[in-house]
């Protein structure tokens, strides 16, 4: 891709919902039910609103768009990921599996609002941000947060609270790998370092930027894939790849269950993976519509995208094993149904809902081939697949956004901030997918990295699995002294 | 008396308990259970990988009957339950020194 | 009821909420928040407004409450029905119905954007739509859906995809019918097949028309039971009564279970009918308020009833149980709610709280006395009551609409949309109520036709029951090849 | 605390939002989205506006936001605190409690819209209301109700349904106390009873104003509590407090389980549990934030806060263990959220993020002591810890929200209400936290008198607890003839 | 050795283990197990539909003890286990021919 | 012919099915059962409480074999079996009157 500066993101639906018009008639800008906006209207929107402008800026549509999309996220970790992965383990670890989850959400919430969001959402360098908000300083009812439009904000907390999800559930995804013989506290541990060192980082490198009313009069002031010009919706890079990679390093330094690949180790609950698989697809309307920031046509195309390309994909690997197995099953179609939620997820916003539906098929098969056989060949012990599914997933859907945004396609394409207001960029696929390829290959690069040296770390100073026997009676007895159920 | 335990398939438990009704035998109890023999358990798929499963879901039933009542109860479960294929499952025959019925305090036959 | 073409729906409460004042002030119609329809108060309503027009008469929060619902009555399908109805089977049944409902939620999806939403909601004639929004062309993030209201528009992709959603509910409703018996890959093709020949027509017939600022010039552009002035606020018609009469032609033409009768078949988990249940109750205010397509009082007035019918059902339901066996139940409690929130459907927005609750009674004991006495007088195995309890009180409830909807006790009446702005058009109560038989009949008929078409096709095709020794071991085996429990 | 009559509620951030540019600048009042609010704007704000003109200060941001924290808090109830519940209790009762919760909020709902909505939320005397609004007369899709902002209104509806929800989970919670041993049918008349004499009151004199912009006229018309100035956003008394001073004096008058203190007794399904704790967390966003009855940046405090504080009393429980016992438990992870979650409910609105984790702390702590240690030297047998946790969560709460409130430390203060349009009022952090005990001390009084009157009342007339052999064999069988698995 | 199987109402298992607690039985092993008997199990009702379901819930207790602690391990139970209503279960009493702790490698009575 | 029945700890289970097989026993029957015994169950603890529980998770283990192979069997069994720790489980071992395959008829050792 050309080196020069261009400023993506998420298209302002608010201001180019009416193209047509928008030379024409700038009252119709007054769109999509915001008085807010009126005020602007008469005379444009405002370049670099005061907080003061900003309060007229906010759509009460939004923020209750950004509220209820936050605890959909939060339904995504408690209790749908817990029990996804939850119902795949035996027994005897499905209440260490639910415990892992539940306090990651937890500890990562504290770490968020302590120092996570300013890392990750101030500026600072393209790398990571400053603590010019440490402790959620400076931050309170009566400051916003930017969107995607020009003149159009949400209240900073809401803001706050729906990117705390994220941090949330991204190092809970990655317990998957490692499922079944992990020492709880070193997981605290890593849960909190692991996001200091790779989440919030990437975080930022990603998603930070000035805001539209902004970036016109700080043009560097962004982060550095954000700055290369690369896509990612929701998070599929942030959150998927990122994990994904963190459990590949994570298994393969915590080595092999006992009995591995000897003891078949049937899910102890497909009803709770079904249940978990049902309500991640709900939340995750939540976390790709809801990255959209507003409640517009984006959103809606955001859901409707998110939908369908799960849709797809569940379909798809039920047809594989079809025709591989003779017999579709439960377990294969909620699998593709993630995948194809891990896939669309930084295309979400982007693509057209046909395309979609390609990318959730493509999607399937190529996480199939990944888990059925690459997974046996390589011989690792990624118990729940977190990287067959969400590395492999992430990254098809992370390269694929560079094509299915291609407006050629019906995509949204790109918004060049570097005007006021901000207008649509040309686009440029094979320029874009490199770009995609680049930022997929420094989020890879740097997780894996700081992944490593937290894994082998703390494999020297506590220790990461239990003991043998303590294994093999399960972490739910030896780790928390609890059973699952008591019949 | 004899006690008879016999390890069957989950969906044979209906034929063979009408067939022991049937034969008049009062009572009987079960238990489920999971089965290791010939039948090397289904070949279990998840997410494309394959895995011999060695454990595979039975029932078992254990009833008790007066001595000459056992060679037709054993009998009556083998006819019932039986399908052909592998993993049927297997009948045991043990002595049964004493039963007791708790209600009542009958001892023996007339407690069955 | 007077042959007179009426147009009736959901009340435009944004027009008139304030009634009194809507002759006098014009600018009080700026009500409700939307400065969109702002632009429109300086000389009224706009006639037939361009898209870009209507690009200013969008609302957020809206758009909002059309996500949410859509999300919620996806809730609805995955996982509530999937477990309300699983719960109920034995335990070697329970994967395969969580997941038929998994699948058939998918593949309908597909089949909705590729040409369903087409059918059901683009002009043709009375009966179908056409094939102009095929693949959704012509549908983006910039084309907007009507409301009942004047001059309040949604994104469309909002309206599809919250439409979606009952797409995906309906089929699922009737798998309930000839649970435990029923092979997968027919019931697909049949899910694929039915949508075609039975929803996607009686939605149309329902549910289409040219939208209030459109109708005045379009006299004719909508479905026939739409025309007819039938009142079907939220689906009893197209979801329930179709989904309930499916299930009655499928349970008959599959056959019963082996050994129906002679064993007893307790649900396996009662909990899990009772989470299903009660998910199916929250989403369902999504389903119902959310088929306002508009956050207002009147989606407050259909959410409340939705609430207090099913509250109603649920008593009435335990009371007969005391009174005819001295112990109400939890399959009592779960059923009765469901029979009040299916019977509420058809009324909710027309209905007003007290008469809801009268509503939900009557529904209830009707359908306890389908359910456990003609049920089994007539022998037919409808496993799990999808006759009983949705075809019943869809029935009861799409009947009783015209009783309840009447101003007199306190309903919402209809709205003439042959005048611009739209007006209360004068309500007749036993011509509503005929006209509400006549559309019951109509569905009845049609559904029934095509089922029963499609169900002897496929049993001669392809057959519909899996072998006689794999019903007895159930179909999680035989047809997956999983188990949903290895505890 | 001063007897000097002070109006304080939950902060009206819409008018406050902006507290520099109040002054100056009018225009910006237009603030969040409301072209209603427009209307006003031209000569200020209006007093004591008509039904008319309050049609034109609702925004369907706030609508929606109030209907899907109803359908939030409906979760809370159903099915997540049945599950919390009944994964506590030992398998033979376990339908037991699905069916009592489930039946209590059915029959609360109807209580509700029949007399309960009126006796609480109408004019009366400092202790109750009237009947002026009994079968909900007067109520309808376009009558409005105040929120705590001047000149902000939503659908009547939407705010009867949402408090319809919190009368609906309150007498759920208190079922927890006497778990494994209660009658269903007395159970069932003990709800109405309760409600209509403690639970309505109560609501009256905490909840019951006349509204922001009618106050100033009507200085005396309101509930007791409200009128000397107590804070509770959410409802720590009136739902808390409330039913944790219930559920003791229920345990101790229906007394202890058969074998209470000799066996174990160790939850059933801490799967159930878990899920049941996850869905209250994320329900509880309806409840605290919807509390705040608008969609803006104080939702968004109150959502933050209610999500800092769960997540600061969850890793505290679990420290408290792991230093206790060696070993964190899941049991003991969602007991401390949840006791984080009742803390934090009374100051969700009041408190900066960085409180709220303390005070989320303190809770967890303190409800530690009265679990693991008051009860057991109390001897008392309450069941699932409703005093324990309610009721002590409760009464921190609502205590130390007069501290955390305080604007000193980042809190959001009091609102005059005495003056037109409001203004903050000043803050006298010894003298709120005197009111608040004095709030608590009466709604102790008043509940534990109420409930202790209908317990006995019950247990002359007809009996509270099932025959020892019936509790036994469990309450699934004896009071429901089911089973809640039949594996 | 006596090997004592005694089927009960599942209430019953705490007094059952109680009285073999008090009689010094040091160890037992239970199951949870459905049973086929006179008492043809409650009518069960499904949506006002009734059916007779003949499998009820019941608790198997497995002890071996000692040949001559036999008869008082059989009457406690039954003392323990007795309602007198019908479905209070069964006793059964068998040879133990050999008994070895897994742990110790004792084998027969100092097995128990 | 003697019926074997094992009480052992759950995760001893697949060692235990392992010696087996390396033995050449060709089938067995698996229960989950509940144990009460000198292991007086860990001291669980509920919301700070402690509970001493008495029952323990174990797995019952039933295997017929010829009268000849049933040292080797108990032998394989408390091998695998041991950890030393209490509760440890048992291993019973009884007479067998009679066995059949009920898929061929086979009777006695040849069924096992
Ligand atoms: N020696 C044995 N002791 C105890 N149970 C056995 C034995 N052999 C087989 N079984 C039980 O019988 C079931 C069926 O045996 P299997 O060898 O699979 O089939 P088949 O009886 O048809 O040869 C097994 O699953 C197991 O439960
Ligand atoms: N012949 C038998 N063999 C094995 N178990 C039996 C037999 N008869 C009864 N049982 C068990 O004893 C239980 C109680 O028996 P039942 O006939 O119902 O009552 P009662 O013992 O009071 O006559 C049954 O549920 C069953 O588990
Ligand atoms: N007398 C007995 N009869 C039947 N089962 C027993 C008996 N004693 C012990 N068991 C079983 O053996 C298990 C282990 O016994 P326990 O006394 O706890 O340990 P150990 O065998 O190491 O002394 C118990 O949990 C129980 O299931």
């Amino acid at each position: 891709m050309s080196k020069t500066l261009k400023f993506l993101g998420a298209a302002g639906a608010t201001l180019f919902a009416a193209l047509p018009a928008f030379a024409q008639e700038a009252a119709e800008k007054a769109a999509d039910g915001a008085a807010a906006v009126a005020v602007a209207v008469a005379d444009g929107p405002i370049k670099a609103p005061t907080v003061e402008q900003m309060a007229g800026m906010v759509d009460k549509g939004d923020t209750t768009w950004m509220l209820i999309s936050s605890a959909l996220v939060l339904l995504m970790s408690i209790p749908a990921l817990a029990l996804f992965y939850g119902g795949l383990v035996r027994t005897k670890n499905m209440l260490s599996l639910l415990m892992q989850v539940f306090m990651i959400v937890s500890v990562a919430a504290l770490v968020w609002v302590t120092y996570g969001y300013s890392l990750a959402f101030t500026s600072g360098n393209a790398f990571i941000g400053g603590f010019s908000k440490i402790f959620l300083q400076g931050v309170n009812a009566t400051t916003y947060a930017a969107t995607f439009s020009n003149n159009v904000y949400i209240p900073e907390y809401a803001f706050v609270v729906f990117q705390m999800t994220f941090a949330c559930i991204t190092p809970a995804l990655i317990v998957g790998a490692f499922a079944e013989r992990i020492k709880f506290t070193p997981l605290m541990i890593f849960t909190v370092l692991w996001l200091t060192f790779a989440y919030f980082p990437i975080a930022h490198m990603v998603w930070y930027w000035a805001g539209p009313d902004f970036l016109v009069d700080a043009p560097t002031d962004m982060g550095l894939l954000w700055g290369w010009g690369a896509l990612d919706f929701a998070g599929g890079t942030v959150v998927h790849i990122n994990a994904g990679i963190a459990g590949l390093v994570g298994c393969l330094i915590v080595g092999k269950r006992i009995g591995h690949g000897k003891e078949a180790t049937p899910p102890h609950s497909m009803t709770m993976t079904m249940i978990g698989a049902s309500l991640l697809w709900v939340g995750w309307f939540g976390f790709n519509a809801g990255s959209n920031l507003e409640a517009n046509g984006l959103a809606a195309l955001a859901f409707i995208n998110t939908f369908v390309a799960t849709a797809a994909a569940a379909v798809a690997w039920c047809l594989i094993e079809q025709f591989h197995h003779g017999k579709p099953s439960l377990l294969g179609a909620v699998t593709g149904a993630v995948a194809g939620l891990v896939a669309i997820t930084p295309a979400s916003g982007f693509a057209a809902p046909m395309t979609s539906i390609l990318l959730g098929f493509a999607a399937s098969g190529l996480c199939y081939v990944f888990v059925a056989y690459v997974k046996n060949k390589l011989g690792y012990d990624d118990t729940l697949d977190v990287f067959g599914v969400h590395g492999i997933g992430g990254i098809v859907g992370a390269i694929a956004t560079g094509v299915v945004a291609d407006p050629a396609l019906g995509g949204q394409g790109w918004i060049d901030y570097t005007v006021f207001p901000a207008i649509p960029g040309e686009y440029d696929m094979a320029g874009q997918v490199m770009t995609q390829v680049w930022a997929v290959g420094t989020t890879v690069l740097w997780t894996a990295v700081v992944s490593a040296i937290l894994f082998y770390g703390l494999k020297f100073i506590t220790g990461l699995r239990p003991a043998e026997d303590a294994e093999r009676e399960g972490l739910d007895i030896t780790e928390h002294g609890e059973r699952a159920y008591n019949y | 008396m004899k006690y008879i335990i016999a390890i069957i398939k989950p969906h044979k438990l209906d034929p063979v308990r009408e067939a022991l009704t049937a034969l008049g035998v009062s009572g009987m109890t079960v238990t489920e259970v999971k089965g290791f023999g010939r039948q090397k358990g289904q070949t279990e798929i998840y997410r494309g990988a394959e895995y011999a499963t060695n454990m595979v879901p039975k029932v078992k039933i254990e009833v008790a009957c007066a001595s000459d009542q056992a060679t037709a109860v054993v009998e009556a479960i083998q006819q019932a339950a039986e399908t052909g294929a592998i993993g049927d499952g297997k009948i045991f025959e043990f002595e049964l020194a004493g039963a007791l019925r708790i209600r009542t305090g009958d001892t023996n036959e007339t407690a069955l």
